[in-house]
């Protein structure tokens, strides 16, 4: 049986790199399980929907989508399109009973989405915004010259949640340091942080936590470097499409960021994966949910021999299974994969620890730290309504 | 010696609808030449025509340059020159501005005409010169076009019904600088519904009647030809 | 209050630092029809502009039928009764000649802003408007779209828009510039027609017409009204000869 | 102390660039009276442009190079576009520089791909200029200053020693008479149109490498640009010049300033807690409303200055 | 547009509007198929955006860039009406949301409008663009209004159902959009034939003129503003009934220039022109944007194309061969036309093949590079396809530059032969 799979991100705009990266990485990594019969008979479909990055176009497009059959949906680039679709599915999963669709979340990490709003038909393969934070945190509080610390955020659910969660973690981890400023900008729009570094200046910040992402990110360390602001920054997606480039020698050393993966991990898993995709896209592979995603489908199908999303959800509740960043679990409790985190910081590549480097760059992240499940791992408040 | 403007059965077209149907007639060199007729009986396209912003056929000679099929901007650089109907200065610009742009850039000789002259002539725009011309009065408005006009220096200036709108007294006046701009070779074709001024100052006359020529002459012709007048010009 | 419809009251008015108009006075009975002749610039389109409220006037007042009309709207002053034409044609271009016409009556007939009512359902507007159209002879060119009329049957549309909200006291800019002998002739015949007891205030350039139509002439110039007399006493004052008329007085001389 | 200093530095260099962009809007809009909607778009043209030129040819060429591609191109639209509408109006030329704008965003991301491209500032700029207190200020956005300070000089030198903008507005109400006068009115307009988005691909030349060269980068600038244009008043180059400077100033120190409402009610002694009604509104800070600004600073100007801080017209 | 002769033949006018019903009726029998009725739904509520946009520029030419904000924020009243029917705090019914919205709109017709009207022309629309920005950035600073980023989600399936209908199926909303458009497009016509709508055409051409009758030109441009903020609050409210979902981008400058587009294409001077303009709108974006990743492209092309070569829109270009037929005059045109139509079809085909396999190479680099068009397979790396498309598009230009001189020819012709006619007929 053909699984198809509808990849419902920005293709066009602003955003449309990241969307367009994540979807060959997808693709690429269904052809593989594909050729590797890793669910048996099985094969896999990816197939990529425009939804304009806007939330309401997503609701069209999911239409669409289901319009054309498909019973599985993927989306990741941005919670507020996230939440809404989290939503959509939920409604239309009570008015169609017997036709669910199930909400595989590849990036969108805002933690209501496993929380007050989680959901049974929705599993997300990356690591919530709070684990992140945990992992930051407790990495940061390691480090005894960080004193003083400034929160800059997008605009929208999910820069919201950052700073909340900064805040909360470092009061808790490090009481000592101080939160001398937190900003919330516009997402998309700024084209010039100068007023923004200025400000961090003033306010003699020695370390930056940010969730931006995309250009957002980019000028911001741009803007940083002109300024010739020595603080450090801890972001959550340093590694996104478009980050690396605009970056490029200015974050040296004093960008670092949390995830779930990092192609310079201790063993290089996952770099024929990597150079593959190279080889392929001319691009780098860095969306590890899109292999989890396939590796715990192609499970859960091996498992209970069918297709059908409401055999497939049970089957993905709980359900154990092996991804690049290691042995994962989805956390029956609210559909949260519970799985390690990386911080690593932004170096030139140096063939030993540093091999891959990112957009031709000649620059890479080297790994600083792994943090195990366990220990990143959030406690939930979710509800989970179970059907029957 | 040949004509300095020679219009040879000139046709002319709004859109579809055919207004001019081989107009002849001439200017000669320094004379005024008056383009009677009733409303409507297409003397402003005649002019328009010559000045290529009315599509024409037939043939337009000026200084023996065939004209037609030449560009407004062109046509004006050989040196003619023309004073529409309805007023058509620029409301946006000052008194001055307007004249400014009747200037010509590229003129050879030193042109016959000063800004100076111009407020001689009409005391008035010098009083008015910084003022936008849209709110200029009806007849300063029309003062003005005539001055643009004669800015750009032109040998034939061809005039649409320059004294509407004025004072009977500006109206006189108007009829003396057309006889001074005769007197300083310049060529004058004028559109004139008063009938007395025409007659008074232009050497050659033409009546127009639905789109042709009805009659040519000197103004006693004119005044002598009961039946030309009685069918053309009165009711 | 006084008899008179219109009443200037040492009116003056500058636009930045030059005065156009040096305390005109001016009193124009009811029903009497006053015709302002002037040289170019005299400040007649201006004067007009400020009884009709298009500029709100720097000093003096004016008075409408006995009451004060200073600085009020041109909606609101057209309401209390003065309706004026334009020197320059001034039309509703995209619509036809009897909408036009019909617009020009909606308000005095009280239907204002409605948007609960159908238009023709209207009865007295459409036979008011229909009635105009008979009045000045555009009746065959009803449902002509305004833009595209002749230049003098523009002119007639701009007085029957004038006179159409049947307002009693009218001012009409150079009704017939531009018209030829026996278009002005014809004007000056409907204009007679739809003035008949009403108050008509007129700027004209054309003499025949003006010593035609008028009962009394005033004379401005400078923005000041030198005299105000009949049309003989006019003619004859030597005055206005100099400023005005010049050599020639006023003959048969059109084409 | 250092922070005010660097804050309005960097208000007046973002501000200078604003203008770089609205002069060409300015011209266009007020000698044509078209809305270029287009306008940000020949901007990103003209990065384009210098990051293909210089990756080949180094900087200065695509300097020079860049804006007169943008202009040539500008003007090609002008000829075989806006020029056959031209006749039906105002709205319709708008509507056609509108429909511009998105194949232009298409044709670049067909030719350059979706994502950032690496248009970098050249080594020969690049560095610190001074150091205020701890702050570099970076030779780049000084070489922007100088760029938009000669850009106006020139353009001001253009209007005042040419009747070049005469012959322009005249055309705008009656062409026929312009012409007739011996003005080639076509041309100028194509000049005109040309030039405005020359100096708008100078802009982008400038702009693109001290931001970022992306797809997205002409919709972020747009509609402020618009508000530049409006607010200093159409037609006013000196009012977009002023304009410029203020938003770019306003909108830098409103980003810095966490006052709201509440903290001066504060100050009284009020104190304003969650619960409290409008506590959403009173709670807003000035750096929150630092992208509203300029079009509140819009509205308001168009209701109580309509024709602009140094407009001479209205509308 | 009311300038048009409405000749009182209102026997026609009943036909028009009863088969206008009957479509509505019958249209989603006919288009059943996948998405086609979440199609035809947007359809719907963009039409009565779209005719109330036209109140403004085609009937007041008002060139408004905000018109979103009406429809927009008539939405999210009716969203968080929606959240209250739900929570039990509110009893209406659902079918009456759009009311919601309408009335909401109409609010801050009011209050935005006041401000707006105060001028006209350019500074309007200046005005207009400043407000969309303004209320549009608002929408991040009150997150609990306007649900920030990922804007207020609502359920449509609330209250008990009322004959069965619980406005689950998508069936039961188009037919609930149907109704309110039915009722929005005759109140909005009706509109153009009272005082108030012949009055905004008239301070559409000659303001001046009009405050010379009798009219405060301000009053007029408010009051109709006013109303059709009221329909654009109708179609926000049923927008936010068919998504279930309010954003931001609904008061957004970019939905305003949308409508703007649509409503141009479609034809301001005809009152029926933003209808075409709908159904072409979301054919192009929505649908369009499933087909081909360069949907923003063809958009924009076909839109500069309409400005260029028929700025009176679909519907004038329909009215103008209709008028053709009319005086039996198309027989004529036909043989020069088709000729035209085909060599313009053959270079289009040209040219989508070759913006196709373009846009395969430059964005899809990786993936194979044969794609499939017009149901062929086309290899965009190959040279055959692409001398196939070049080809193509060369033959089509060639056909076109040729049979483009006749054509214009014989249309001038008859068009004038009818002008003509048509001015004997008055005189
Ligand atoms: N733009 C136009 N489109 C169509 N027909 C026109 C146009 N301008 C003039 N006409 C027609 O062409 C004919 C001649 O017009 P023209 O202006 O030359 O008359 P005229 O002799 O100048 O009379 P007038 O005293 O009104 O100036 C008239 O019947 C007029 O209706
Ligand atoms: N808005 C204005 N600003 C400045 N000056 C003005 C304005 N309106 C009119 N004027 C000036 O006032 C003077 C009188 O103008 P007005 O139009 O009243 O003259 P008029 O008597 O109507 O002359 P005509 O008989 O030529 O129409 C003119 O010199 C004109 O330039
Ligand atoms: C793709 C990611 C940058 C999206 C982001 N993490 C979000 O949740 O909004
Ligand atoms: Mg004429
Ligand atoms: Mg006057």
């Amino acid at each position: 049986e053909n699984i198809k799979i509808a990849y419902i991100d920005p293709l066009s705009g602003p955003f449309a790199p990241v969307g367009q990266n994540i979807l060959n990485s997808f693709q690429y990594i269904a052809d593989k399980a594909n050729a590797e019969k890793w669910a048996g008979n099985n094969t896999f479909e990816v197939v990529g929907f425009d939804n304009k990055g806007s939330p309401q176009e997503s609701l069209n497009v999911l239409k669409t989508a289901i319009d054309k059959g498909f019973r599985y949906i993927t989306q990741g680039n941005g919670s507020g399109v996230g939440l809404a679709l989290l939503d959509a599915v939920n409604k239309y999963n009570e008015r169609n009973p017997g036709k669910e669709i199930i909400y595989l979340n590849h990036a969108a990490v805002d933690p209501d989405m496993t929380n007050s709003k989680c959901s049974y038909w929705h599993f997300r393969f990356d690591a919530n915004s709070d684990m992140k934070m945990e992992a930051l945190t407790t990495y940061m509080a390691a480090d005894k010259t960080v004193k003083k610390v400034y929160i800059i955020g997008q605009n929208y659910s999910f820069g919201h949640q950052v700073t909340r969660a900064a805040k909360e973690y470092l009061a808790r981890k490090r009481p000592d340091v101080q939160i001398v400023g937190d900003d919330l900008h516009p997402i998309g729009q700024v084209k010039d942080f100068s007023p923004y570094i200025a400000k961090i200046k003033a306010s003699g910040a020695d370390t930056v936590i940010t969730g931006n992402w995309g250009a957002d990110l980019a000028l911001l360390v741009k803007a940083a470097k002109d300024a010739d602001l020595k603080a450090n920054f801890y972001t959550y997606y340093g590694s996104t499409t478009g980050v690396p480039t605009a970056m490029g020698a200015s974050g040296i050393d004093h960008v670092k960021y949390v995830a779930y993966w990092n192609t310079n991990n201790e063993t290089y898993a996952g770099k024929d994966i990597v150079e593959g995709f190279k080889a392929k896209y001319k691009d780098d592979y860095y969306s590890l949910a899109t292999y989890s995603i396939i590796q715990a489908m192609s499970q859960a199908v091996k498992q209970v021999k069918s297709a059908e999303p409401a055999k497939i959800a049970a089957a993905l509740e709980g359900a154990t299974f092996k991804s690049l960043n290691g042995e994962v679990v989805m956390r029956k409790l609210d559909h949260q994969l519970q799985q390690p985190l990386y911080i690593a910081t932004w170096v030139k590549t140096n063939g030993k620890d540093v091999k891959y480097d990112q957009e031709n760059t000649g620059l890479g992240w080297k790994t600083n730290q792994k943090i195990d499940a366990f220990v990143a791992s959030q406690p939930s408040s979710c509800q989970m309504k179970r059907p029957g | 010696m040949s004509a300095l403007l020679e219009i040879k059965d000139l046709n002319a077209f709004y859109g579809k609808s055919h207004v001019l149907h081989g107009v002849d007639l001439h200017v000669n060199n320094s004379e005024i030449v008056s383009l009677l007729g009733r409303n409507g009986v297409g003397r402003s396209t005649t002019v328009k025509a010559t000045m290529g912003q009315v599509h024409a056929t037939g043939s337009v000679l000026f200084k023996g340059e065939q004209m037609i099929g030449l560009k407004a901007f062109q046509i004006a650089h050989k040196g003619l020159g023309y004073v529409p109907e309805n007023r058509d200065i620029f409301p946006t610009l000052t008194v001055e501005q307007n004249l400014l742009l009747g200037e010509k850039s590229n003129t050879k000789t030193k042109p016959r005409w000063e800004m100076e002259d111009m407020y001689q002539m009409f005391p008035r725009l010098r009083e008015r010169r910084n003022t936008l011309a849209g709110v200029m009065s009806g007849g300063e408005q029309q003062m003005l076009t005539l001055c643009r006009t004669l800015m750009g220096d032109p040998d034939l200036i061809m005039i649409d019904e320059p004294t509407e709108g004025l004072a009977p007294k500006i109206v006189e006046l108007v009829a003396e600088y057309l006889k001074e701009l005769k007197n300083r070779g310049v060529s004058v074709l004028l559109v004139e519904q008063k009938l007395a001024i025409a007659l008074q100052i232009s050497q050659r006359v033409y009546v127009m009647g639905h789109g042709s020529i009805v009659f040519e002459g000197t103004p006693e012709d004119l005044l002598a030809n009961d039946k030309i007048r009685q069918e053309w010009l009165e009711v | 209050m006084s008899g008179f419809s219109l009443e200037l009251k040492d009116v003056r008015k500058s636009f930045g630092s030059a005065e156009i108009i040096r305390g005109a006075n001016l009193q124009v009975p009811k029903g009497e029809r006053f015709a302002i002749i002037g040289p170019n610039g005299a400040g007649k389109s201006t004067l007009f502009n400020l009884i009709s409220g298009r500029f709100g006037i720097s000093s003096g007042d004016i008075l409408l039928n006995g009451n004060s009309i200073r600085n009020l709207k041109p909606y609101e002053i057209n309401r209390s009764g003065l309706s004026r034409s334009f020197q320059i044609t001034n039309i509703f271009h995209r619509l036809t000649v009897f909408e036009n016409l019909r617009c020009a009556v909606l308000w005095s007939l009280g239907y204002k802003y409605s948007f609960w009512q159908r238009l023709n359902g209207l009865k007295d507007a459409q036979e008011r408007a229909e009635d105009v159209l008979e009045q000045i002879g555009l009746k065959r060119r009803r449902d002509v779209t305004a833009g595209l009329l002749t230049y003098a049957e523009q002119r007639a549309l701009e007085i029957g828009i004038t006179i159409a909200g049947g307002a009693d006291v009218i001012l009409l800019d150079e009704p017939t510039a531009g018209m030829s002998r026996s278009e002005s002739d014809a004007a000056v015949e409907l204009i007679r027609k739809v003035t008949e007891g009403k108050t008509l205030l007129m700027v004209e350039h054309d003499m025949s017409v003006v010593f035609g139509l008028a009962d009394k002439i005033a004379v401005v110039v400078y923005g000041e009204v030198i005299a105000c007399d009949t049309p003989q006493n006019i003619r004859n004052n030597q005055k206005v000869k100099d400023a005005y008329l010049g050599g020639h007085a006023p003959t048969e001389e059109h084409a | 102390m250092e922070f005010t200093l660097i804050t309005l530095l960097n208000g007046i260099s973002y501000g200078l660039l604003l203008f770089m962009l609205s002069s060409g809007l300015t011209l266009i809009f007020s000698m044509m009276g078209v809305l270029n909607f287009a306008h940000a778009s020949f901007y990103m043209l003209g990065a384009y442009f210098a990051y293909m030129l210089s990756s080949k040819f180094g900087f200065w060429t695509a300097f020079f190079i860049a804006p007169l591609l943008v202009g040539v191109l500008g003007a090609l639209v002008e000829r075989y576009g806006l020029r056959s509408v031209h006749k039906y109006g105002h709205i319709p030329e708008l509507l056609f520089t509108f429909g511009l704008s998105y194949v232009i965003v298409e044709v670049v991301q067909l030719i350059w791909g979706r994502s950032v491209v690496p248009y970098a500032i050249p080594a020969s700029l690049d560095g610190p200029l001074f150091t205020l207190y701890t702050t570099t200020f970076p030779i780049y956005r000084g070489f922007m200053m100088l760029v938009a300070l000669l850009m106006l000089l020139f353009i001001y030198l253009l209007l005042t020693r040419t009747r070049i903008g005469l012959v322009i507005q005249a055309a705008l109400t009656h062409p026929d008479a312009v012409e007739a006068l011996g003005h080639n009115v076509p041309r100028v307009f194509m000049l005109v149109f040309g030039g405005g988005c020359a100096l708008a691909g100078l802009a982008g030349v400038v702009g693109g490498n001290a931001f970022v060269t992306e797809p997205g980068m002409a919709a972020t600038l747009g509609s402020i640009i618009f508000v530049v244009v409006v607010v200093g008043g159409m037609g006013s180059l000196a009012g977009a010049f002023v304009a410029s400077l203020l938003i770019g100033v306003l909108q830098t120190f409103a980003v810095a300033l966490d006052y709201s409402l509440s903290t001066l009610l504060a100050k009284f002694g009020v104190l304003i807690s969650a619960s409290s009604p409008l506590y959403s509104l009173l709670s807003l800070t000035i750096a929150q409303i630092a992208p509203v600004m300029p079009y509140l600073l819009l509205v308001l100007i168009l209701i109580f200055r309509p024709r602009g801080l140094l407009g001479t017209r209205e509308g | 547009m009311t300038t048009l002769k409405y000749k009182p033949l209102n026997l026609g006018r009943w036909l028009t509007w009863s088969s206008f019903a009957l479509i509505l009726i019958v249209a989603p029998l006919i288009f059943h198929e996948g998405a086609a009725l979440s199609l035809l739904s947007q359809m719907g509520t963009l039409m009565i955006f779209g005719l109330s946009f036209n109140m403004l520029l085609g009937q007041g030419g008002m060139l408004s860039f905000g018109h979103a904000v009406y429809s927009g924020l008539g939405a999210f009243f009716a969203v968080h009406a929606m959240n209250m029917i739900a929570e039990g705090s509110l009893p209406i019914p659902v079918s009456m949301i759009p009311l919601v919205g309408g009335i909401a709109g109409m609010g801050f017709g009011i209050l935005f409008g006041y401000v707006t009207t105060k001028k006209s022309g350019t500074t309007f629309s200046m005005i207009t663009l400043g407000m969309v920005e303004l209320v549009f950035a608002c929408s991040l600073m009150f997150p609990k209004f306007f649900g920030g980023e990922g804007g207020i989600s609502t359920n449509r399936v609330i209250g008990q159902a009322f004959m069965g209908i619980t406005y689950g199926p998508q069936i039961q909303v188009y037919y609930l959009i149907a109704f309110w458009l039915f009722v929005s497009a005759v109140a909005m016509f009706a509109f153009t034939q009272t005082p108030l709508g012949r009055m905004i055409n008239a301070v559409r051409d000659n303001p001046e003129r009009a405050e010379f009758v009798g009219y405060d030109t301000q009053w007029v441009r408010y009051l109709t503003l006013i109303l059709s903020a009221f329909f654009a609050g109708i179609s926000g409210g049923l927008s936010a009934i068919n998504f279930e979902i309010v954003t931001a981008e609904n008061v957004s400058a970019i939905r305003s220039g949308a409508v703007l587009l649509f409503t141009f294409i479609g034809g301001i001077g005809f009152f029926f022109g933003p209808l075409i303009g709908a159904i072409l709108g979301v054919f192009l974006t929505v649908m369009l944007s499933d087909f081909t990743k360069a949907w923003q492209l063809y958009l924009g092309v076909f839109f500069i194309l309409i400005v260029m070569y028929a700025p009176g829109g679909i519907a004038s270009i329909l009215m103008m061969n209709l008028r053709l037929m009319k005086f039996s005059k198309f027989g004529r045109v036909w043989p020069v036309l088709w000729k035209l139509l085909v060599s313009a079809l053959i270079g289009i085909a040209g040219l989508v093949l070759a913006i196709e396999m373009l846009y395969q190479l430059s964005l899809e680099s990786t993936q194979n590079p044969v794609i499939s068009i017009f149901g062929m397979a086309f290899n965009s790396a190959g040279n055959g396809s692409w001398a196939i498309a070049l080809l193509t598009l060369a033959a089509g230009i060639v056909g076109f530059v040729l049979f483009k001189a006749p054509f214009q020819k014989v249309w001038g012709e008859v068009n004038t032969e009818i002008e003509e006619a048509m001015r004997r007929a008055q005189v």
